[in-house]
């Protein structure tokens, strides 16, 4: 085989890429939202962490992925209302909640491990699903069409999302909500209604996010994301609050992982230098957000409470 | 429009009947009656803080009134919210634009409403139906323009446009007029006369008397909540209106006696300065100000004023050009060296800008000086005696109204925030002393109280320059009026030899021929209408 | 035995990291505690998931503090903490694994698992089942028993097909279970077909064998309920031998000195063969075959 | 006042939650507080490893103090604890003949330099490219435990590892005794780290409160535009803060290392397996203590007692240390969430207090936890 070797490794390569980035953008996509109606919502990581858990909890007992992926949602969505409530209503500030909501989860979610599972059991990772035709498609076919059911909703949502934000009018009173929350509230929107809606989606994608990590590996353990959902907020950044900019920005995230964990597995990367390139997609997110970050604006009242009659 | 004969015939469009509001510690409204009939324009009129835009918020359902009743059309209702005030064919333009900036003319037009194509969003029906209004109402807008293109007047026109394509029959303007040129409010007033002629009802808040005797047939003026009366426009001079306003005689502060101009302190040559969005905002500004002046710069606000003061003040590095304080190139440098070399800055927005809230008295008394070493010893500690100390001078010399140093700046009244950063400034004696907008939104003794201050500064010799919206303020205090236009000064003025019409031309871009000494009649007017800053 | 039980109690302590239920390192030695406390009439204290090292030293220093009898530090990575805590307690003895040395310190047993032997076994088992002649290892340290584990494997493998790929790489971490996953992925990519792994972190590598349909060999522990139709056989790590030396030479005071090192030939180690896998007579045949030649010592595996 | 009641209740509904979970677990939850209790203060050596352990809780927490007073979120900890470790245990390999009292003060300093660093960048990163610092600092995590492995796996380890079977344990050599941290207490882990701490957190306090950097960073923090229209640097500003927050984290990480029992740098591949989380665990400390060096002391002594008493806890009951995490979430939220009470009646009377025209983004930004905590203190 050793003469497809460089093929076969490229298409692998690409085709973990695609799927590393499933669970990025998922969140990402979500936070993207959020962010747009003016909430910044930091505790991604320990949201994915408890869905994760549930997920894994589910499939574990019932030995169904789906359900498993319904509850991890439900979660997500549970703990959206909970961080809604804060943001929101309490107008608690964004910044430490966020991390009280992280700290939690990165607790609560192994205690629950611990407790109702112990033996970690490994549930049957998802099976690839092949698209009929593209997937016989040559190279094209093994990278982007013979994954998980969970990546093929990942990417299909960036243009979903992406219509939704710019062509429907929900998506304009979301925008409108996030950049003068007083103007939208004078014509009648509801910023409140509409803050815990876009906060709720974007945990409920969290959930989602956690679910297919775990689902990825069919196995849970004590801090499962290992800041998956930090980066995931930092992602958004990357691609200026656009759903197709955060898309490339998880695919490029992907792609380095990838490309490290695999050549390292190879042994195409020595030993001797796997730790240090093994920071490298950290170290390239830093450096593209250095890169970008002066080039766009955020949301004008990104993490800041509204007041009425202001 | 909904000018519906029936409406129009029903006795009053809106009536509101011993309307009162109180906010913790505050009557704003205390048992105000207010009704505007159809097709009349019914002005507002009161000091800061009389209570005229609660009483609109009550009528537009962002506050719910303690007591009162309001109907409309003869019939009772109550106003939840802003969408029920909406549905119920209210419209109102707020002193502060209520507009997204990121979204297009026609995004905000029809943002929050129903769209024909259920979910989706359907721009190009909205875009023609603006067409056809600004058509008919002379209001000249890009449904596609994104609004932060926008100019000041073309935002304004949009906040109408909406209200007309709500099909308001009630339209509420708080203050319309505060940010237009002259022409901008001739247009203006000819769409709302237009409006009322369909049978609308408008409501119109201005400190303007010279507006609000021009545009309205009726005056209701309030004073610390109460209605004071309710005239006929027509049979009122300014003057009383004036001083039912503030409730006792005006008379009027005397204009600066001309200062023996000395050498020039502040000299600034062929400044270009970029906007927040990469624009150039301010375009190739030279002026000079000499030892003993008041130099005022007037202009429509967004004409690069702010941008200049920045550009002086150390804040925002000029593009090009030079800033010369007693001879020192200071342009690009930091603003604390600007300051170390002599500068004295009040910014525009005191709140934000001009002190830190949370912040006691005295700690907003130091913040510029936090590397005095006079409040410091080495290393860097604080002397808290030393600060205390110097607090306590300025709190008694400029007459700040505290209960006590350590109580943070939040807690005090616009007015005496403003002496507190007028002290801190003068208290490092600069030898430019730049200042916007000096007293926006002060009541008059206060505002006297720092007119004072800064004459008494420049008799000093310091060189003082005032950046200010208000025509006849700058008038009132300045040696020497440049008006501001696009970026760039177009005009030089003696305010004593200059009727306020000829620089309100120039502030609308109408270079005029040489400023004509204005004595005898329209000084009564002037009179009147400095009642209303100071 | 009557005898045992009437002797005075032994106290133990474990402080280990991963969980008492981890399928792997940790679990082998606390069954072999379990199975003596009778005859040794133990009473044993564990505190599991202790993988912060500064936390594992303070709970040792406590344990010998409390005079425990017998404190097991059970990782390469607490060596460095019983060389500076054994001095300062004479009478406690304290043991660590998987390592070599004592330090020198006679209050110090130490013991180690030849898991080279039972891996060489399973490799050779590897080479003889694998169609695709791709063959992926992978360990989390490169040190200690995982260490010995993967050098053995890959020794089999080739002993029996010099012609085979065998991948091998190690995660650098004993706890990252989705790293070890995502190395046994790549294998299967590249067309691997047999899987085997150490540490408690192979759970991930064993789910993947699982949906991949590859063949697992298992080491330290019994892992075949983790997959029942995967796991071709385990090398299980047995302590029962050390631990009972240990613990006689402390009723008679000697607290340390020694190292202990398990393996085919001491009954430490042994292959356990996953009934529910249908393994081809003659494979295991060999297997057996090879075991009772290192058990004699006919056939050396390479270190 | 509402103000501080917020803490305790906040405290007291966290363990009543953990109550519940400990019952999950079919334990008493009686039993498992008064296990906690005991092992955290029950008698001198508890009491000593629950102050050992608050020591790095502390460092962080006063780091934390000083970037957030200056808005500057750094959430790095973790990152510049290992920055620190790793600076300073080179040092002590480069320069084992050095004398004590030369080498103590010496890898100290170097490890607040190292940690100093390493924030120091995500400090810069926003200052001057305006990029995010949660996220970066949370990104510098992620580099310096791979950093660390690499370091402590190759150019660090130890070459003579008679003892290690085969391959090498990722561990430097045993460090010269003459850079250990003297014990206070003989029996005891407590160590001078803890009056390094303390003495940080007293610094902490006087150069907020007292000093002219100080000024600017509360002043920086509460009002960026007020800080530069009075002509301070905000940069430098944030730059410094972030230095200095960096600089406290990396001191714990020395005490990680010269205070700790094996006096040398172990890593089982994770971050948390070196620094215990402490990097997360200060900030919770900090957050506990108001934000405030001073409160920040008895804050650090009580959550290093929950983290010790957890150990003790998941002995006498088999609740994992966990638990100890997740109370610390809860704790968060709650004081978060209940600092609604002043926010509310606060925001009503400030609305009041000046119209509702004009600038209320400023004050609607000044209603923070941590903005509300901030007395003037002059
Ligand atoms: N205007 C400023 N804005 C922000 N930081 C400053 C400013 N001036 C000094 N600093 C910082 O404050 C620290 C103290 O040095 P500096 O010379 O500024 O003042 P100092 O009087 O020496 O001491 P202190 O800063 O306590 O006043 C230094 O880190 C310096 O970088
Ligand atoms: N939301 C609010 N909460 C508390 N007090 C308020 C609020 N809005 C206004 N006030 C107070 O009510 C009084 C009337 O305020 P209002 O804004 O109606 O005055 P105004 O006539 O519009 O003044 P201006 O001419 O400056 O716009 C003021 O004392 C103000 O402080
Ligand atoms: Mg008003
Ligand atoms: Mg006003």
């Amino acid at each position: 085989m050793s003469q497809f070797f460089t093929y076969a490794v490229i298409t692998a390569t690409i085709a973990s890429a695609v799927q590393y980035a499933a669970p990025f953008l998922l969140a990402a996509l979500g936070e993207t939202v959020g962010q747009r109606s003016g909430v910044l919502n930091l505790g991604v990581d320990g949201i994915m962490l408890l869905s994760a858990f549930s997920c894994y909890f589910v499939a574990l007992r019932t030995g169904s992925d789906l359900l498993g992926v319904v509850v991890g949602m439900l979660t997500g969505a549970v703990l959206g209302l909970l961080t809604a409530f804060m943001s929101v209503t309490l107008r608690a500030q964004q910044g430490i909640s966020g991390i009280g909501v992280y700290i939690l989860g990165l607790g609560l979610s192994d205690l629950l491990f611990v407790r109702f599972v112990g033996t970690p059991l490994p549930v049957s990772s998802l099976p690839n699903v092949s698209v009929p035709g593209l997937s016989r498609l040559p190279a094209l076919g093994p990278m982007f069409f013979q994954q998980n059911w969970l990546v093929y909703i990942a990417f299909l949502l960036v243009p979903a999302v992406a219509f939704f934000l710019y062509r429907t009018t929900y998506g304009t009173r979301v925008l409108a909500v996030g950049e003068n929350p007083a103007a939208a509230d004078s014509v009648g929107i509801s910023v409140t209604r509409t803050r815990y809606a876009t906060v709720v989606f974007g945990c409920t994608m969290a959930g989602l996010a956690g679910s297919t990590l775990l689902l990825l590996d069919g196995i849970f353990q004590e801090n499962l994301t290992q800041s998956a959902g930090f980066i995931a907020v930092a992602l958004v950044y990357f691609g200026a609050w656009r759903p197709f900019g955060v898309m490339t920005g998880s695919l490029l995230y992907g792609v380095v992982t990838a490309v490290v964990l695999q050549w390292k597995s190879l042994g195409i990367i020595p030993t001797s230098a796997a730790d240090l390139a093994a920071t490298a997609p950290a170290v390239i997110t830093v450096l593209a957000l250095v890169v970008l970050a002066g080039r766009f604006k955020q949301p004008s009242s990104l993490g800041k409470a509204y007041v009425r009659g202001a | 429009m909904a000018g519906t004969p029936e409406v129009a015939s029903a006795g009053p469009l809106l009536e509101m009947r011993g309307i009162t509001k109180r906010f913790p510690g505050v009557l704003a409204n205390d048992n105000v009656d207010f009704d505007v009939r159809p097709g009349e324009v019914h002005a507002l009129f009161g000091e800061n803080g009389a209570g005229k835009s609660t009483l609109m918020h009550v009528l537009y359902g962002i506050h719910q009134p303690d007591r009162g009743t309001i109907a409309l059309g003869g019939r009772p209702v109550r106003i939840p919210s802003p969408a029920a005030a909406i549905a119920m064919g209210i419209g109102m333009v707020h002193q502060h634009f209520m507009l997204v900036p990121t979204l297009t003319v026609a995004e905000n037009v029809s943002l929050g409403l129903k769209s024909s194509r259920g979910p989706l969003k359907d721009l190009s029906r909205v875009a023609a139906r603006v067409e056809e209004l600004s058509e008919s109402y002379g209001l000249r807008v890009h449904p596609s323009a994104k609004v932060w293109q926008l100019s000041v007047g073309e935002r304004q026109r949009v906040e109408i446009i909406k209200a007309l394509y709500r099909e308001s029959r009630l339209l509420v303007l708080d203050e319309p007029t505060a940010v237009l040129t002259p022409g901008e409010v001739d247009e203006l007033f000819a769409a709302l006369r237009k409006m009322a002629s369909e049978g609308c009802g408008l409501v119109f808040i201005s400190h303007k008397i010279r507006e609000v005797l021009g545009l309205s047939d009726r005056v209701t003026v309030l004073r610390a909540g109460r209605r004071v009366a309710t005239v006929q426009a027509g049979e009122v001079s300014g003057e009383q209106l004036a001083e039912m306003m503030v409730g006792r005689h005006i008379n009027r502060e005397d204009l600066t006696a001309s200062a023996v101009p000395g050498r020039a302190r502040l000299s600034v040559k062929g400044l270009v300065v970029r906007g927040d969005r990469g624009t150039e905002a301010v375009r190739g500004v030279s002026l000079e100000v000499r030892a003993g002046e008041i130099v005022g710069i007037a202009g429509v606000s967004g004409n690069g004023q702010r941008e200049l003061e920045e550009a002086i003040a150390g804040l925002r590095p000029p593009a090009q050009g030079s800033v010369l304080v007693d001879g020192a190139e200071l342009a690009g440098r930091p603003s604390g060296a600007v300051r170390r070399a002599g500068l004295g800055y009040v910014p525009e927005e005191r709140m934000r800008h001009g002190v830190v809230g949370e912040f006691s008295v005295a700690e907003n008394l130091m913040l510029a000086s936090s590397n005095d070493p006079a409040l410091l010893r080495r290393p860097g500690f604080l002397r808290r005696r030393a600060v205390r100390a110097r607090a306590r001078e300025l709190v008694a010399a400029f007459d700040v109204r505290t209960p006590s140093l350590a109580t943070p700046v939040r807690n005090l009244s616009g007015g005496n925030i403003q002496k507190l950063i007028v002290a801190r400034e003068l208290a490092a004696q600069p030898k430019v002393f730049l200042v916007a907008q000096p007293t926006r939104g002060i009541d008059v003794t206060a505002a006297r109280y720092i007119h004072e201050r800064l004459r008494a500064e420049a008799a000093k010799g310091t060189a003082v320059l005032i950046v200010s919206e208000d025509l006849d303020e700058v008038m009132t205090v300045s040696t020497r009026v440049l008006v501001m236009y696009e970026g760039r000064v177009i005009g030089e003025a003696d305010p004593r030899h200059t009727t306020r019409e000829a620089i309100g031309l120039m502030m609308a871009g109408v270079v005029a021929a040489g400023a004509e000494p204005a004595r005898g009649p329209g000084r009564e007017l002037e009179a009147a209408a400095d009642a209303e800053v100071v | 035995t009557p005898a045992a039980s009437a002797a005075p109690v032994l106290k133990v302590a474990l402080v280990a990291p991963s969980a008492v239920n981890d399928l792997a390192f940790t679990q082998s030695m606390v069954a072999a505690l379990n199975s003596l406390k009778k005859a040794y009439n133990l009473r044993v204290t564990i505190s599991d998931n202790e993988f912060v090292v500064s936390d594992a030293a303070n709970l040792i220093h406590q344990y010998a503090a409390e005079h425990y009898n017998l404190v097991i530090a059970h990782g390469s990575q607490y060596g460095s903490i019983l060389q500076q805590l054994a001095p300062k307690f004479p009478k406690v003895s304290f043991a660590w694994g998987t390592a070599g040395s004592t330090f020198n310190q006679r209050n110090i047993y130490a013991y180690q698992a030849a898991s080279n032997q039972g891996g060489y076994v399973q490799g050779y088992m590897a080479g003889m089942i694998s169609k695709s002649h791709v063959i992926g290892v992978i360990g989390p340290i490169d040190v200690g028993d995982a260490q010995l584990y993967v050098d053995g494997f890959k020794a089999g493998v080739l002993a029996q097909d010099p012609k085979a790929t065998v991948h091998v790489s190690f995660t650098g971490s004993f706890s990252d279970v989705s790293l070890m996953a995502s190395a046994a992925k790549s294998y299967v990519a590249d067309g691997a077909d047999v899987l085997s792994g150490s540490s408690q972190s192979v759970v991930g590598a064993i789910g993947v064998a699982k949906s991949r349909n590859a063949a697992w060999f298992g080491t330290q522990w019994v892992q075949t309920s983790l997959a029942p139709k995967t796991v071709v056989s385990s090398q299980v790590y047995n302590w029962v031998p050390v631990l009972r030396q240990m613990l006689g030479r402390i009723r008679v005071g000697k607290l340390g000195g020694e190292t202990y090192t398990i393996n085919l030939a001491n009954g430490g180690e042994k292959i356990d063969f996953n009934p529910g896998y249908k393994l081809p007579a003659k494979v295991k045949a060999e297997a057996d075959k090879l075991v009772s030649e290192i058990a004699h010592g006919s056939l050396k595996v390479p270190q | 006042m509402v103000g501080w009641a917020v803490l305790p209740v906040s405290a007291l509904a966290a363990l009543a939650i953990g109550a519940v979970l400990i019952l999950a677990f079919g334990a008493n939850p009686i039993t498992g507080y008064r296990a906690l209790l005991n092992g955290a203060f029950g008698g001198s050596y508890a009491l000593a490893s629950t102050a050992q352990k608050a020591t790095p809780l502390l460092l962080v927490a006063a780091g934390t103090c000083v970037a957030v007073r200056a808005n500057v979120w750094n959430i790095g900890g973790e990152g510049q604890i290992v920055a620190g470790a790793l600076a300073s245990t080179a040092t002590a390999l480069a320069l084992p003949g050095l004398p004590g009292w030369l080498l103590v003060p010496l890898v100290l300093v170097v490890a607040a330099a190292g940690g100093a660093l390493w924030a120091g960048v995500a400090g810069v990163f926003k200052a001057y490219f305006n990029v995010n610092e949660i996220l970066s600092t949370i990104m510098l995590n992620l580099v310096a435990v791979q950093v660390m492995n690499y370091l402590l796996s190759g150019p660090m380890v130890n070459r003579s590892q008679s003892f290690s079977v085969t391959g090498l344990i990722p561990q430097t050599r045993l460090l010269s005794s003459r850079s250990w941290l003297p014990t206070l207490v003989p029996g005891t882990q407590l160590n001078l780290g803890v009056l390094v701490a303390l003495a940080v957190a007293a610094a902490v306090y006087v150069l907020l409160w007292h000093s002219g950097f100080g000024f600017r960073a509360r002043a920086v923090g509460l009002s960026p535009e007020a800080a530069a229209y009075a002509g301070m640097s905000v940069r430098r500003t944030t730059v410094n803060a972030m230095l200095l927050s960096g600089a406290a984290c990396g001191l714990a990480g020395a005490v990680l290392v010269f205070g700790s029992i094996s006096h040398r740098m172990v890593t089982d591949g994770s971050l948390t397996g070196f620094t215990g989380n402490d990097g997360f665990n200060g900030i919770v400390v900090a957050l506990f203590g108001g934000l405030n060096p001073a409160w920040s002391v008895v804050s650090a002594f009580l959550f290093g007692g929950l983290l010790v008493g957890g150990t003790a806890m998941q002995g006498a009951t088999g609740v994992p240390t966990d638990l100890v995490t997740t109370i610390e979430g809860l704790v968060v939220v709650f004081v978060v969430s209940m600092d609604f009470l002043r926010t509310g009646a606060r925001l009503r009377q400030e609305v009041t207090e000046r119209g509702g025209d004009g600038d209320l983004p400023a004050r609607a930004r000044s209603r923070s936890l941590v903005l509300r905590l901030a007395r003037a203190r002059v």
